[in-house]
Order: C-alpha cells, then structure tokens, then sequence
C-alpha cells in the first residue's frame, strides 16, 4: 500500500477540493480563465431577508452561477459556498441555480455541473429554500429528458444534506471524495429527534462510515469515487458526460429495480460494514482507512459491477 | 518513650480494616466504597490521581461515594482538578482543603466554590512545584492511582500514560502511606513493571477503562493562515536565528503549526538537523511529519496521547520505550527536562500585560498552570552553556566579566492579537489581578511573569525583549507587536519604529517573509487524514478528530 | 387554527361514487373515478414520516401508472411528518429514495400524466418535497400546516428568542411555518374550499395546471419571495449573452 | 449589524488595469472584499457591513494602515464582514490588492 503524503504544490488543480472556496473550486474544475459568472458579485444581489436577523450577507449569496468551458466544451456550472451560512439554500442562493437550469433549455451546453457543499435548506429564509429546492428538482429533470447530463460533485467541508441531497439524488451522475457526505438527516438531526442511542453524532467515524463518500460509492449512491483534488473532480466530471443516463421511463423503473433489491439485501443491516461484507469486501474494517488508489483496487475487485440508474 | 512508628502503626491498622474487603490485594469494583471507607480517616491527606490526561475514574467516583460522616475534611493533594467528583467531594463535605495544579474543564466551577467558601485553598502549584511538596510537606497519607493492568502481587503496568504515577506512588509508598490502584484488568503477569509489587496495597478492577483526555491533538485542518504566518516567524526569526536544538512545545494551534512547517518551510530554509532535533514533548501527532522526514532524534513524554500507542511503539529511536516496547512517559522527570535541558520554550496564553507578563485566568475561570511555568521560566540552578543559551544571556546585556554572566532560557509567548470574539490579548491589566482580590489570593496566578518571558511573536512580528533596555522601551516593544489590540493602538510610532530599527521590533517583511505566502499548502499535513498517511497507518487517531 | 380534514371526509368528498383507494402504513393508494376518466392517488395519511420503504412503495405506484399510459393523472395527498430521521434510513440512502419518488412523479407529470398535490395535513422538509412539492399544481385544504421547521427548532438553531421569532413571523413569511406562508412564497398555488365538492375542484385544477413552473411568478405577485422569479430571470438572461473577457470580474486564485 | 464607510486620498493610483476583484468568503471571523476601480485615481472609498459593533476605531485603524501601505488609489472596496479579527482583514485587503494588481 502506498502511505505517501499529499504533495505539496500550490497547483490549483493538486489543491484540495475540501478546503478550496467554491471560487476557487470552479476555477480549477473548468478550464483556465474560461468561467464567466452570471449575477457577479459586483452587482450585489444579496440576500433581503438576512437583515432581519441581524446576519451578514455575501454579495453572490453563497451561490456562484456561470459558464465555462470543460476540455472545451461549453458547460454551464453552479457552486456552493459551504463556509457562507452553510451552503444553504434561500431565496436567492435557490434561485440562480434555477435560472442556471433554465438557462441550460435554451443554450444546450454540454453539461451542467453543480459543486454542492450544503447543509440543506436555510432556515431564515425556509421557505423560499424548501420551494427553490423544488423548482430546482424539477428544473433538472427538463434538462436532462432535454439530453443534457447533470452532473454532480461533492466534497465540500458542509457536504451534502437535506434539500441539497434530494437534488443530488435527481442528477443523472455523482461523482465524491472521501470527504464528502450525501445524506438527508444530518447526524446532528437524528440525535437532536431521536436521541444518541439512534445516531451518537460525535463518533465520526460513524458519520463518515452512514454518509460518507467511500460509503456511497460502494452502495451505489454514488458514481465515481475521487481523490480530494480539483483536478481529480475535473477528470472525473469530463469522464461522467458521456455515461449519463437519460431521464425517461426506463431509467427510473431500473432505479426503482436498483432501490427494491437494495432494501431487499441489506434492509437488515445496522452498520455499513455489514453492508460492505455482503458486497464482497474481505475487511470491511479496512475500508475507511484505504486510500484513494487501495479504494480504487478494491471497487475493481467486487464481483458486481456498478449499476447506477438514477 | 517517644513512640518512632505511630505512622507505621496507623498505616496497619489501616490495612487490617481493608483486608475483609480484598481477596489478597484485589478488590472487585464494586467493594471499591467499602475500601476507601476503611482505609481513609478524616482529615487525611489524599491523592486522587489525575492530570490532563489520565485519570483514575473507578477510584473517584468511589470516594465520591463514600458517606461524608465516616469520610470528611480529606485534604486533596493532587495535579489535576477535572473530573465533575473531584469537586463533588467538596460539596458532599468529604474533602475540604485543596492544594493542586490543573485544572482545566472544571476552571469555571472551581473558581465558583472558591468564591464561595466551598474549598478552602492551599495554593495552585506547577507540577514540579506540588510533586516536591510531596515529599516535604504535602505527602500524601493515601494514594489512589490508575495503571492499565496489575498483577495479583501488585505488579502495575501503567501503559504509556505512566505520568505522576511513580512520583505519587514514591512519596506515599515510602512515608507511610496506603497506595490503591485502579486498574483495567488482573492479569497472570504485566508487560513490565512499571510500579513493583510491594509498592502498592490493593488493586482494584475498574468497572471501566480509565479515561484519558486527547489533549495533545490538533487537527491540521484548523490551522490558520495567521498562525502559519506567525510559525514562519518563529522558525526564521527564532529557531533559526539561536540555532534551538533542545526544546518544548505548547499545545496550542500556533505551535502545531511549527510542528507542521518544519518538513517544508523550515527544510526549505535548509535547518534540517540545525533545529528541532531533541524535545521534552508529550507525542504530538501533528509532529509526525516532521519525526517521518528525519528532523527529530529524540523525544522524551510528560504522558502520551490516544491513538499515538502503535506509532510510538514502531519508533523505539524516537521515544523513550520499555522492554515491552510501549512508551514509558514520566511528568516528574519531563518537567525536570523541560526546565533545565531545553534551551526553548515557546507557548501561547490568554492574556499578557504592558510589562510581559503572561496568564490564561480570567475573572472567571481558575485553569490552574499545569506545567507551563515550568517549561516557560529561566532556571537559575542551570551551569551548563548552549550556543543558543549563551547567545540569549548575551543579548540580555549585564555588567562584569562575560565569563561570570550567566546564559538565558528562551521563553517565547506565540499569541494572536485578538482572540476568539474579538477578546485581545493583551491588555494593560491582568485578569488574573481582578482574581486574587477577589479570592484574597496573596499571589495573582501568573502563567510566565515578566521576567522570564525573552520573545513575544503575533501576527504583527516578534518583540525581542532581551534587547529592551529600559521598561519604557519593554513597554513600546509589547505595543508594537500588539496589532490593532487598544494596547498596540497606544503605541507610540516613532519610538517603536526606532525600535524595530535596533532589531527589537521585527516585521515579516524585515525577516523576508511576505504574509501573502502563508499559505496551508504550506503545512506537511492538512487533515488528520493526513497525518495518518504520513505514519504509515500507525496512528489511530479517536473517533472524534475522524473524517473518514 | 382550523382542523384538517380527515382522510375518509376527503375521500368522500372527493370520489363520491365511491372509490379504490386504501391506506397502510400510512400510505396512501389506489384510483377512483374523476368526470369522464380515473384518478389515480397517492399519498401519505396521518402525519407518517418519509422513509424508505414508503418512498420506493409510493414511486412504484407512480411507475405503474405511467407504464400504463393514457394520460391518467396523479393525485398526491399529503398529511405526512418529515423524512423518516434514522441511522438506518441515512445508512441505506434515503436521499436517492426520496429522490427516486420524486422523479416519478417529475417524469408522470412530463409524459402526459397532470400531477396534482393536496396537502390536507402537516408535512415537513424532505416528505413534503419527494411528495407535494414534485407536482405540478399543489393545493391545499384549510387546516394544512406545511412546515420546512417549527418555530422552537428555528430558535434553537439561530438563537434567537422564539418571542422574537414569533413577532418577526408576523411580518414575514419567508420562515415561518404554514400554510399561508408557503401560498406566498408561491409552493401553494391554490387552497380549495371544503365546503364543496373536492372532485370538480381538482379537475379544474388539471384542466388548468401551467405547463411550465410558475411558482417563482406565484411568489414574486404574492410578496412571498419577491426577488426568486426576477433573479432567475436574469441568470436566463446573461446567459444568453455573450461577454468578452474584458468584464469580467477578477476571481480569486485557486488555493487564496 | 453595523455599517462604516471611510473615504481615503491617496498618493498614486494602485497598479494594474484590473476592474474588479473579489476574495475571502462570509463566514464566522472571515470576511468577503470586493475591489471594484472605478474612482478618480487618487481616491480610495472602503463601504464596512460588519455583524460585530463597536470596532468602528479598529476598522478606522486598519483600513489607514491599509491605503497608507498599498496606496490603492482609484478603488472603491466594500466589505461583507462576519466578525474577522483584524490581522484577517489586513490579510484579505492585501490579497484584494494582489490581485487587482494581476496583469
């Protein structure tokens, strides 16, 4: 196994995904000086429900909108700032997303991509939140029976929850790292409602183990498993364009398939590891600890291969 | 006739009254009240032994179940106050005085039952202060101690926390007293002998491991660009400017920050094998990169730290390991280490004053001092020279024949100007000072006073207060780091740029440093994910610093 | 606050003549008959939470329908809790189940399939979303109290007083809980009248479902989301414009 | 919430041809600075949305430290703080300058 350390460069593309900026991260996804934002910060549409809680605003309200270019290719793009009240969606954050969808019908871009990295729905601002969520959801489903893949990323410091993690669940293709967490319920949630008997929000491995990126990858939640680099999100999102699946009847009677024989297989387990054995993997124990490449050699080794109609 | 062994005698009768409850020397935890209830007087003088880190939990929670008529007044002798029954027994009237040292989490309670009278204070020691009381004036009459396993003769494995243990045990063991110690499981035999036999009374098996605090560990993921500022600072402008060999560290972000540089900006600097090679350091898991790179030759532990066992175990050259090859760490001995063998000590504080002086009270909280004083002060028991030692007693000046000038300890305070919420860290007047005339406290607790303190470094740059001359010029030297602080927005800029001209004041740009390039890529490891990399998979950090 | 209607009162009213839907485990399926055709129904009764049985349950039943073709529509009644919150159900992927259910009825209502949501009761977060939320045109009944998070839950996480929270309700309804504030906000296009035959009112509501989301428009006339419809509008907009490099704004660099 | 607003003459214009810039992100002890030039060369106008009161003198301090350094004249800079401390306001308007100084 390969224990070496992460490379030092201030490459943007060797630069972490977890700890770069949503800026940051489009910059380096896409190629270079090519993203062109839309509602820039410099025309300040900032967010008019935070000052009645006494709270700051950002001038892009967390939500940075824009084209660019993908290996040339025209793609629309969309990221969340998860340091900015958590990623979450309002008002105005929801609705640059849903003008970015709408936008797709009429330019055709290659693809769309969504950065996501939040915490679900802004409570200050819940219901406008909760609503653009919808639009959002249905938004992408007109895109993609229009032909055009969206194409999700997540490995950002706020992962994904809540609202954000239905979104994600309606994109045709996922790509995680690690780092990243795909849930509804986040752990803090579950034990606030349900007590920490039902989930101790502490244990982060067991946080990690539920939600996290390996998890989802090896369930199938999740398409391509990635190193927490910009430039491995790159690859892997040039590489998801032409795997995505169309938005029609098929597809979603395969998931439906794919969700009934996962409920069937594993509606028993109480733990991921249990899961993981079923799925084939000898030391379960081992897998939080694998890096990148042992991850990889492991995906390889399972005798199914992924099957990921979403 | 004078009677020479009335302590003796007490001590059996003592043991005569426990035996009913022991099986040999084994006493199931669930006896463990019954125990103490017979081995304890009133008015005894008790360790309950605890630090930052271990603590004998199973042993605690029994005294705090002990009936206050048959057990009251004890007078607790003993490092650390962190645990909730180590108050408990205060309000239960069980334990009335106290002499200690740490007291960390329960700061804030115990500076409430000190106002209200529920603790009568002896006084807040160091840790080697209050160890050598042991053994003059504060020796304890009962011990009650923590190890990991213990054979049925006594035989105690402490397991790389062995910390206080042998000091506590040597002074009790050895004066008269009774020594209980909890353990997590009897076994045939332990993996060594960390405590013989015949030093200790009765063993007890803990209902459940003993606990201990990770207190040492700081994900890399929290460090700021500030401190990676202020950590470039210090190793340019400090460690490589004395050439610091032989040091300790602090625990907080802005050292671990100098952990983490030290296999990149440093190495780029070229220092490797010039600085940072020999410490008095409890296994910091954010110095693996740079143990992994080859800068460290030896470390020597106060404790250890969860999750470092195997790494330490796989490093034999590194640590200090018994036969079994676990680590062996003693607070006493590194304390001792810290203070006369390292020529650096460099930590951070809460608050320091116009004069330098330095403490992490506020009105509120009493967090005690655990063993900072020790490290950060300049031991005048010291003869024997440094290049780096000499060179600070140079720049401290003095009159008469070099040869009679003695050398100085380098104590570095590594602060941010202003703290979490915009509290500042340096102020005109301690907290500390509102504390004891509060409390009627003869002395103000005072972490590092003036006198010992030579470098203070914040973002702004680094004061060399070796070179002041005067108190004014202290004073302009501590506003001038003091950035935007109410004490730095006082200073008085012609006299402080003056100073920076003498080298008093340095600036990163006066040491080639351009702020912009603080950096985290330019820290070794990044995450705790990190650092497990870089030990090859040996350090298992706790659940709670996972994200993976 | 007026009472919700119960299921079996809204059945009646709605399926007059009787009908095939039934209820278990508080879920809710079946069809009936709707003027000249059959109504499909799906739902979730008696404040259940969300999880992932009833998820995969319900979106079948959509599946089927749209197997089936002929355009038969969707109606989706909704008195159900949040998402099911269990280390089971996050373990196995709740987010793709709720997900899935929404697609479902996103892909009914683009083949021909109106879908139409009535909230008769509460419904929160994550249900309310897979469920209301995916249709077309969603109504309510008075006494339906949707909800993204209760006031002491919204105190608990801003930390402000709920005495403040509740005054600032009453200005706003972009946070608080119910029903009138999410017809503001535009999610709540209609709310039927009880008093009357339900049947006729959800035809009319088919007959007359916008083909495209109007939601942002319905928020933006009602003062509820005053800025969502016009920002989006923009991002339509810019995009469709082609910009030299010159007005760009300077990014930060990667890794600042 | 507090709003400050400080106007600054400066010696020469800050370098480059650069229109506008952004850096740092709204969070907890972090602030986001928004370069735009678009004043008279020899004029600096820095707009403060701050979530902390009471700092207006630190702000006051720390923006003249700044213009007196950079010289950023022609920049109009506004401020969305979330409670940063000062040494990370100085660091952000540094890179703001930075990069408003990229060619």
């Amino acid at each position: 196994m390969d224990w070496k350390p992460v490379a030092l460069s201030a490459e943007s593309r060797d630069q972490s995904w977890y700890e770069a900026s949503a800026r940051a991260r489009l910059a380096g996804l896409l190629d270079v000086d090519t993203f062109q934002e839309f509602i820039g910060p410099e025309q300040r549409q900032m967010s008019p429900h935070l000052p009645l809680f006494a709270l700051p605003r950002a001038f892009d309200d967390g939500m940075i909108v824009g084209r660019g270019r993908l290996d040339g290719r025209d793609v629309l793009a969309a990221a969340q700032e998860g340091r900015f009240m958590g990623g979450a969606f309002g008002e105005i954050h929801g609705a640059k997303l849903v003008g970015l969808l709408r936008a797709a019908l009429a330019v055709k871009p290659a693809a769309v991509l969504i950065l996501f990295d939040t915490g679900g729905v802004r409570l200050q601002e819940a219901n406008a939140g909760e609503t653009a969520i919808a639009e959002i959801m249905r938004a992408i489903t007109q895109v993609r029976a229009a032909g055009i893949p969206v194409i999700g990323l997540i490995g950002g410091r706020a992962g994904c929850y809540g609202g954000g993690g239905l979104i994600a669940g309606t994109c045709a293709h996922l790509v995680i790292s690690e780092g990243g967490r795909l849930s509804v319920s986040g752990p803090e949630v579950i034990e606030t409602n349900k007590g920490a008997e039902e989930f101790d929000s502490r244990d982060r491995a067991l946080v990690w183990r539920t939600m996290g990126g390996k998890h989802r990858r090896l369930l199938g939640a999740a398409d391509a498993f990635v190193a927490d680099t910009i430039g491995a999100f790159r690859e892997a999102a040039l590489a998801a364009i032409p795997e995505a699946p169309s938005f029609d009847l098929a597809t979603l009677e395969a998931e439906q398939a794919r969700l009934e024989a996962r409920l069937e297989r594993f509606g028993d387990t109480r733990d991921a590891t249990e899961i993981w054995g079923r799925l084939g993997v000898n030391d379960p124990a081992a897998v939080p600890s694998l890096t990148t490449e042992g991850f990889d050699a492991l995906l390889d080794s399972l005798p199914e291969g992924s099957h990921h109609a979403r | 006739m004078m009677d020479w062994r009335q302590e003796r005698t007490a001590r059996d009768a003592r043991l005569v009254r426990a035996r009913p409850h022991a099986d040999g020397k084994i006493v199931p935890s669930a006896r463990v009240v019954d125990l103490l209830e017979a081995i304890l007087q009133p008015g005894d003088r008790v360790c309950l032994e605890g630090d930052n880190q271990k603590q004998a939990d199973c042993l605690a929670r029994g005294l705090s179940g002990c009936d206050p008529a048959r057990v009251h007044d004890l007078h607790m002798v003993q490092s650390g106050i962190v645990l909730p029954e180590h108050l408990d027994i205060f309000e239960q009237g069980i334990a009335r005085r106290l002499d200690y040292s740490y007291s960390g989490p329960q700061g804030g309670r115990i500076a409430k039952m000190l106002y209200g009278g529920q603790i009568e204070l002896g006084a807040v020691h160091t840790y080697l202060e209050l160890f050598a009381r042991y053994f003059i004036d504060l020796t304890p009459n009962v011990a009650l101690i923590a190890g990991v396993s213990a054979d049925r003769d006594g035989n105690l494995y402490t397991g790389p926390n062995t910390e206080d243990t042998p000091t506590v045990v040597e002074a009790t063991a050895f004066k008269n007293g009774v020594v209980v110690a909890q353990v997590n499981e009897i076994v045939d035999r332990v993996p060594r002998v960390d405590i013989p036999g015949d030093r200790v009374d009765f063993v007890v098996e803990a209902d459940t491991p003993f606990y201990v605090e990770p207190l040492f560990t700081r994900d890399p993921g929290a460090v700021t660009e500030t401190q990676i500022l202020m950590a470039m600072m210090a190793i340019k402008g400090i460690y490589a400017e004395y050439g610091i060999r032989r040091l300790n560290h602090g625990i907080g972000f802005g050292t671990a920050a100098i952990e983490l540089l030290l296999p990149t900006y440093a190495e780029r600097l070229g220092l490797k094998g010039q600085i940072a090679t020999h410490w008095a350091l409890n296994p910091h898991p954010s110095l693996i990169p740079a143990i992994e790179s080859g800068w460290v030759k030896q470390i020597h532990c106060f404790g250890s730290e969860v999750g470092m066992d195997k790494y330490i175990r796989a490093r034999p050259d590194v640590f200090f390991t018994g036969s079994d090859g676990s680590l062996r760490s003693n607070r006493a001995f590194c304390q001792t280490a810290g203070l006369y063998a390292c020529d650096l000590f460099i930590g951070s504080t809460l608050q320091i004053d116009l004069q330098g002086h330095s403490s992490t009270v506020t009105t509120n909280r009493v967090a005690g001092f655990g063993g900072a004083p020790n490290m950060g002060s300049d031991p005048h028991g010291r003869r024997h020279p440094s290049d780096t030692w000499m060179k600070a007693g140079q720049e401290a000046g003095g009159t008469g024949d070099p040869a009679l000038r003695r050398g100085r300890k380098l104590v570095v305070q590594l602060v941010e100007t202003f703290g979490d919420k915009l509290v500042p860290a340096f102020v005109e007047r301690l907290d500390a000072l509102e504390l004891a005339r509060k409390l009627n406290l003869e002395l103000a607790p005072v972490m590092v006073y003036a006198d010992d303190v030579t470098h203070i470094v914040t973002e702004e740059g680094i004061a060399n207060l070796l070179l002041c001359r005067t108190l004014d010029e202290r004073e302009q030297a501590i506003r001038g780091v003091a950035g935007y602080t109410d004490v730095g927005r006082g200073r008085d800029h012609a006299e402080v740029e003056r100073l920076r001209a003498r080298g008093i004041i340095r600036r990163p740009e006066d040491l080639g440093i351009e702020p912009l390039d603080a950096d985290r890529s330019l820290l070794a490891a990044r995450s705790i994910k990190d650092l497990v990399h870089w030990s090859g998979g040996l350090y298992e950090p706790p659940a709670k610093f996972r994200n993976w | 606050m007026r009472d919700k209607m119960p299921l079996d009162t809204l059945l009646a009213s709605l399926f007059p003549a009787g009908h095939a839907v039934t209820v278990a485990d508080g879920l809710i399926s079946g069809e009936g008959p709707l003027t000249d055709g059959r109504l499909a129904v799906i739902g979730i009764d008696g404040d259940t939470a969300l999880g992932l049985e009833g998820a995969c349950f319900l979106a079948g039943c959509v599946l089927d329908v749209v197997r089936a073709g002929g355009g038969r529509p969707i109606l989706v009644l909704i008195d159900s809790d949040s998402q099911r919150m269990s280390r089971r159900d996050e373990l196995l992927g709740l987010n793709e189940y709720l997900a899935h259910l929404a697609k479902a009825l996103l892909l009914a209502d683009a083949q021909g399939h109106p879908t139409i949501g009535l909230l008769y009761g509460h419904s929160a977060a994550g249900a309310f979303i897979a469920t209301a939320l995916a249709t077309r045109v969603l109504a309510a009944l008075p006494g339906a109290h949707p909800s993204v998070m209760d006031l002491p839950s919204v105190a608990r996480v801003t930390k402000l007083p709920l005495e403040t929270l509740q005054d600032m309700a009453r200005s706003t309804s972009v946070f608080a809980p119910g029903l009138d504030n999410m017809v503001q906000t535009g999610a709540v296009q209609a709310t039927l009248d009880p008093g009357k035959p339900l049947g006729p009112q959800i035809a009319a509501l088919i007959a007359d479902s916008p083909a495209v989301d109007t939601r942002d428009a319905l928020g933006r006339e009602r003062g509820g989301r005053p800025l969502a419809h016009d920002i989006a509008a923009q991002v339509v907009r810019e995009a469709q414009v082609v910009r030299g490099a010159q007005d760009r704004v300077m990014r930060e660099a990667p890794g600042a | 919430m507090e709003k400050l607003s400080f106007r600054h003459t400066t010696r020469t214009a800050l370098p480059g041809t650069r229109a506008s810039a952004i850096t740092g992100v709204v969070a907890s002890g972090n602030l986001e600075v928004l370069l735009e030039r678009n004043l008279a060369p020899d004029a600096c106008h820095v707009e403060i949305d701050t979530a902390i009161k009471g700092y207006a003198e630190v702000w006051a301090a720390v923006v003249a430290d700044f213009v007196a350094r950079r010289q950023p004249g022609g920049l109009t800079i506004t401020i969305n703080d979330g409670g940063a401390r000062p040494d990370t306001v100085s660091l952000r308007l540094a890179q703001g300058a930075r990069l408003m100084e990229l060619p």
